[in-house]
Order: structure tokens, then C-alpha cells, then sequence
């Protein structure tokens, strides 16, 4: 299946892009999707840090299998709750 | 009312927009850029939303505190973009028969927000700029506990 | 910023007199008149204050929670006499860095305020009028703890 | 000693009057105070309800002894916790 991930802020300026096409075999899972983003973009989140995904602008388990066409957006940590504006 | 703009925010419109004879209180809150973090001079804020998916979220946190709560009248927008240090970039205006509610379903909205809306923040001080959010969670390893893990 | 009017009140007015630069959160309470209590149709309230002791005991309350929550930005407004259905009577806008101090300290502020300083409200139904707190005391038979009983 | 008493809200309404004259004894308590003033307005309060005095802008406590000249305010109880505008 074909997917397009969207970067933003932070994941965004470290990937260098705002959109990575990805092609990944059928049945593949959120789990999948992140391991190969980690190979394509080492320096995107250290291996300690879990990468959020949304998957059809929900956040998803890393067990949801992909669908062709889905649209998929990587979700680094949004404002927190020990911090404010 | 749930509003995403990159517009300044009014919060009198907004504080309006949940007032009715029927409610007793109505609690308000005003989320501000300071002008500093740490020690350093912030010169201003540049916010950035997955748009889609930060105007859905918003409404599910304003849906869950009316159903925890029994109250209609909440107001949630969400300024995005540059915002200069002193202006509103967010307001949450709750009404209710009673102030108790209101204030806790304000105080929630607020956590929530902040929990699970996808919207980043870059502070921009003289000599660079910081992701806020990114680095905190990236220093501690912690993912909020609400948001399920991605990864693998 | 401690207020008693026979004016209406000016939420704007009275929140921005507490943002600055270097807070980042501001919550504001609103005391709206309700149309209703207890399935009666209310027409309209009237508040009576001691007003010396008034603003002096508004001024305590400021003070007070100004030393428990380390903030300063705490404004206080109350409007006295006839005060229409759906019109504030009672403003309160706390600023603080964090949201947490200005949420508590908001709230604690609109309790102490009912609870000890002297302002009463009398309700006006189409067909009659009621203090409301004197009567519910009387039926309890409960002062607020906070005030030391006058009597022998 | 000579003191003039004012009422407010509630009281004001009972007793008929916002301000009523009283000539104590020197040496008169609070408690004294509230004692005569039921005397003279015994439909004021039920027995079973306390009265709060203020003497000179502050709630008093019953054995607080008064002065020749002192600001006296009966206050029936404010808007109150469990309710509110």
C-alpha cells in the first residue's frame, strides 16, 4: 500500500519535509510505519521516545493496521500538561 | 463554539457566546505568551496545528466536559501562528447554573487541551528558538499518559 | 484592584487590569444574575452592601489569597443595587505565571467573598421578594464558620 | 455609654428602621449588645439564630467589650458558600 506521512513542528523540521511517501506491504501495522520511518530518519526521535501517530486525524495503537490511502500524520508531544502558554 | 484561527482572539465575544440568564457563573480562561521561560528573554510565539485533527479534538474535550459536568455552554478557540508576547492564545469561557462546575470543567478543559489537541508551540527568543512541549517530553521519556503510544 | 459600584461592570476592563507580560495564564469569574430559583421566575436583583466594611473585607480576601498563592494580580469587583437578570454583579480576574494558582485562587476568592463579605442580595419574584442567604441560615441555623458568632 | 446601631438587608427590613439608638452600661459585651437589641426587636432573629455584630468594620466576637462611640453594624449572614449569583 502507499501512504503519504505528514511531518509537523519539531518532526517536521528535523525530517526536513512536511510530507514522506512510503510504500509498505499489506497488513502492515502503526508499529510497522514507525520502524521504517525511524530507518528512513535516525535523528528523528531518539530510541526512547515513542513516536505518536494519527491515523485518519485520531491518535492510533501501534497494533492498527494501515489501509491504502490512509492519512497518516506523526504527532510529536503536543503542549503538556506540566506547562503552559 | 469552537474556534481555530490564526486571527487575535477576543475573549469578550467569546465569554458572550456561553452567557445565558439560565447560568449563574461564568468562569474564563486566558492563556497569555510570556515573555520569558527559564531565565530567557522570549520575543514571541509561533504555534502550528494539525488543523483537521486540533478543531476535532477540541470539540471531543468540550463534549466530554459537558457530559461529566451536565452543562452546554463551553467556548473553546485556539489562536495559531505568530502571537507576540502579552496576546491570547487561547481562551476557555464555561457557563454554568453553578461556579463549581464551571470552574472544574474550565480548569479541565485546559489539562485536555493541552493533553490531546495536536497544536505545537516554538518559543523564539533573541538567539533561537525551542519546540516547548518536544524537548519536556523527549528529557522525562514520557508520552501523556492519554495519547497511545505509536510506536512499536 | 478592589471595586464597589452602583455601575455596571466591565469584564474587559477589570481582566486586563491583571495581564502582564509575564503571566501566562488569567482567569476570570463572572457572577451573572439568574432568571430562575427553585422553579420561581426571578425579575431582578437587589444587593445591599455595608460598603466600608465591604470594600475593606474584599481587600482581606485579595490580600489573603495574594500571600497563599505568591501572586499579585488579583482584581475584585462587586456591583451593588438593582442589577437585571443576566447582568454581573460580581467580577473577579486572577493572573499568575501558571494556570493552576490562577484557577485556585479564583475560586477560592468568589467563596470567601460570599462568605464574609457583607453584601446581600435580595431576590425579586413577580409576585414577592426574599434576602436569600438570611433565609437559608435561619433554616440551617448555620453561620459561616469563618465569622465569630456576635451573640451570647 | 451611647452607641447607635445600624441595621442592614434583612434586619433593616425587621426591625423597621436602619439605625436605633442604645444607652449601655460601661463595661457592655457584644453579647450584651445583641441581648438588648432582641429585647427591643424580638422578631429579629429566631432565638436559635446567632447574631453577627460588627464593631468598627470587623466581625466581633461576642466578648468584645464596646466602647463609648463605636461603629455597630448588626450583619445577617452575606450571600453565602452553597449559593450564588
Amino acid at each position: 500500500m502507499h501512504l503519504d506521512v505528514t511531518f509537523f513542528a519539531l518532526y517536521r523540521e528535523r525530517a526536513g519535509c512536511n510530507r514522506f511517501p512510503l510504500d509498505l506491504p499489506d497488513g502492515a501495522t502503526v508499529a510497522d510505519l514507525t520502524a521504517e520511518i525511524r530507518r528512513h530518519f535516525p535523528r528523528l526521535a531518539p530510541p526512547e521516545v515513542k513516536i505518536v501517530v494519527a491515523v485518519n486525524t485520531d491518535y492510533a495503537d501501534p497494533d492498527l493496521i494501515l489501509r491504502d490511502g490512509d492519512e497518516v500524520c506523526l504527532i510529536p508531544p503536543v503542549s503538556g500538561g506540566h506547562r503552559h502558554d | 463554539m469552537i474556534e481555530l484561527t490564526y486571527q487575535p482572539l477576543d475573549p469578550e465575544r467569546i465569554t458572550d457566546a456561553v452567557r445565558r440568564d439560565s447560568n449563574g457563573a461564568v468562569v474564563t480562561f486566558l492563556g497569555t505568551t510570556r515573555d520569558h521561560f527559564e531565565g530567557k528573554r522570549v520575543v514571541r510565539l509561533d504555534y502550528e496545528a494539525y488543523e483537521e485533527m486540533a478543531v476535532k479534538k477540541m470539540a471531543e474535550v468540550r463534549q466530554e466536559l459537558q457530559a461529566r459536568y451536565s452543562i452546554e455552554d463551553i467556548a473553546i478557540a485556539h489562536r495559531i501562528g505568530t502571537v507576540d508576547i502579552g496576546q491570547i492564545s487561547l481562551v476557555i469561557a464555561v457557563a454554568s447554573p453553578h461556579r463549581k462546575e464551571a470552574f472544574f470543567a474550565c480548569h479541565e478543559a485546559v489539562d485536555r487541551i493541552k493533553e490531546i489537541v495536536p497544536i505545537w508551540k516554538k518559543e523564539v527568543y533573541e538567539d533561537g528558538s525551542r519546540w516547548v512541549a518536544c524537548e519536556d517530553h523527549e528529557f522525562s521519556g514520557q508520552e501523556p499518559a492519554t495519547i497511545p503510544a505509536g510506536d512499536g
